[in-house]
């Protein structure tokens, strides 16, 4: 089947994007498709390349990151929940003056018709807060 | 998306106003959502009901200094956003009534442009059969 | 040596009230300010319990917070004092501690 | 066209699992999951009404939630089932659609 | 910090552990102000008690992946942090009793090292003249 | 009187950093001094410099730090939160071999033990959380 994912929380706050990641891993062991995760809300700070976690905990970021290159997932963030929150990418950090980047490899930047796109196209949409 | 296939979206507002984001930011996918031709539905739920109340005043000088965006809720009808589903319990539990809400209109281009509330007051038990038939489900 | 409570979540959708309301000793003062604030309107199923309160401890709402939420003076539970910022940093020089109920 | 409902929060601190069980219809599931799972378990003051939900709804619980928590199958009210995140997805595929209760 | 003054500072637990980090981050809070020699409590009140569960597992694997901070918890008593309350009328709400936590301890050296539970189960009135006598409150 | 604030939830996401602003401002008006503003938790996050509010929306960030430089507040994150959640100052990036940094002027990165050394020095601690 062809799933969804909307994510509304932020890294290490809330439990919702360790919930997600592991229910997007258990549904590609599943063979099924991920058509796209959405970061909304705090949740567009899953993407930024800048944490440093305790070494003796999970890196949150980096497992998307690294899901994300081994399968291929198309990591959305949203462009208006990022800007107000301080997520950029190094084409939206130039067009705004902006003198720091730090979105990581594997998560791209749009808006949210993207969203709404994925509640169409997917057979099903699960969203994860707080 | 025309000639897309067409599904029911629904909007699940449980949360109030201003305390957090939620609100302000389920209201910018909702407006997006317009663009797109689904069949749309909005829940207001438990404190979800205040997102809709009237006379909203937000001032930096003596206000709480953040945006006032209750207004953008009147611009749905423009949009073809018709069906706000209001909970009368969760209304009734807050000591509300329609009275103390916005009044939300749209103006119906098959009935001669006549103006008609988007606010649908239901029931728990109605609100569980509309909720009950969505096929995608928006909770933030 | 009477403590300043702090609530800022509705207590329709939030626990912080009714801990609060149970843990707080007589004397002190809850103060209901952001989503807390719905607590202090008239006519709601948690009226009755925040009248309760008032009998041994001071209640008072953020005005700004209620304007915000399209409530006024009208709406406020009768006893129930209004201040605003100011009126918040006066509450907190005055009790003795501050405690948030997050 | 049954939906499974999933509730993260715990029953004590928020709403959503109330909400959830006043407006899900009869033949559709509720999956408890992250802070959720204590509404799972046995003793609370929340048995009567999650037990009292299962004579017409399905009920899950996520048993790594659970075991992070303390919580072991001996925890969980009779009836309720235990899934892992394997089961999670089952479920989302087998219901017609998710409808998280925030 | 010798000389100073000493506070009552209580840490203010109300929250489950793992759905949200306020647990783990205000243990960490504790682990630093034990170097201060305040005069420091615990409080742990509704969803705060699951914080103190025992058992708790956390696997990459098969679980949560999230770090089990729980054993942090047993060092508290070496730290000279031995005042937890636990409110007993939380406890009996979710079914639990104090066997269901850890047994966290310390060792009195006012007492000939003897060992002794640094958990205090009192009831919602006891903690409520605990909280009320308190300087400094972190909550989380 | 002296205070100090802890702020434990960030920008936008919560109203609790609004909440605050408007109780510092309100107390400096009335001429206490604040000792301290001690940001944890996801409050960290209201030290990034790369946020492009909503024209039309207070700007969180730039307040607190114009705020700061008004008033010469002490505005702490604490470093710990913040390697968590992505908030680094130049040192901070450098040591970690980070290719961005992206901390607002007005803001210092610190230990939790400015959090007590505050409780202990002010008169008055106010929490504003979720």
């Amino acid at each position: 089947m062809k799933l969804a994912v909307m994510i509304n929380e932020g890294p290490y706050q809330h439990q919702s994007s360790d919930s997600a990641y592991n229910f997007v891993k258990a549904a590609l062991d599943k063979g099924h498709e991920i058509f796209r995760i959405f970061f909304y809300h705090d949740g567009v700070n899953n993407a930024t390349r800048l944490t440093i976690p305790p070494q003796d905990d999970r890196n949150v970021i980096e497992r998307w990151s690294a899901l994300s290159k081994e399968h291929n997932l198309d990591l959305v963030v949203c462009i208006a929940a990022a800007q107000r929150r301080g997520l950029l990418d190094e084409n939206e950090a130039k067009r705004n003056g902006k003198t720091a980047d730090n979105i990581v490899d594997g998560f791209r930047i749009s808006g949210l018709g993207q969203l709404i796109e994925a509640g169409i196209q997917a057979d099903r949409l699960v969203v994860f807060g707080d | 998306m025309e000639g897309g296939e067409v599904k029911k979206f629904m909007y699940l507002n449980r949360k109030a106003p201003y305390g957090t984001i939620y609100a302000l930011e389920s209201l910018e996918v909702v407006l997006v959502a317009a663009a797109f031709d689904q069949d749309v539905s909005l829940a207001f739920v438990d404190d979800g009901v205040y997102q809709l109340a009237a006379n909203q005043e937000t001032t930096p000088t003596t206000g709480i200094g953040m945006k006032n965006f209750s207004p953008t809720y009147k611009a749905l009808g423009d949009y073809d956003i018709t069906k706000l589903y209001v909970e009368k319990e969760s209304l009734e539990e807050r000591g509300l009534t329609l009275d103390n809400l916005m009044a939300l209109t749209y103006e119906d281009e098959d009935d001669d442009w006549a103006e008609k509330p988007s606010i649908h007051l239901v029931s728990r038990e109605e609100l569980a059969g509309v909720m009950d038939e969505q096929e995608v489900i928006f909770s933030f | 040596m009477a403590i300043l409570h702090t609530v800022n979540k509705s207590p329709f959708e939030k626990n912080a009230l009714e801990s609060c309301l149970n843990l707080s000793k007589a004397g002190s003062a809850v103060l209901l300010f952001e989503d807390g604030v719905y607590a202090a309107t008239k006519g709601t199923v948690w009226a009755a319990k925040v009248t309760a309160a008032m009998s041994d401890k001071k209640v008072y709402v953020m005005t700004p917070d209620l304007a915000a939420r399209g409530m006024k003076a009208d709406n406020v539970i009768d006893g129930i004092e209004m201040v605003d910022y100011a009126g918040f940093v006066d509450l907190v020089t005055e009790y003795s501690a501050t405690q948030a109920w997050l």
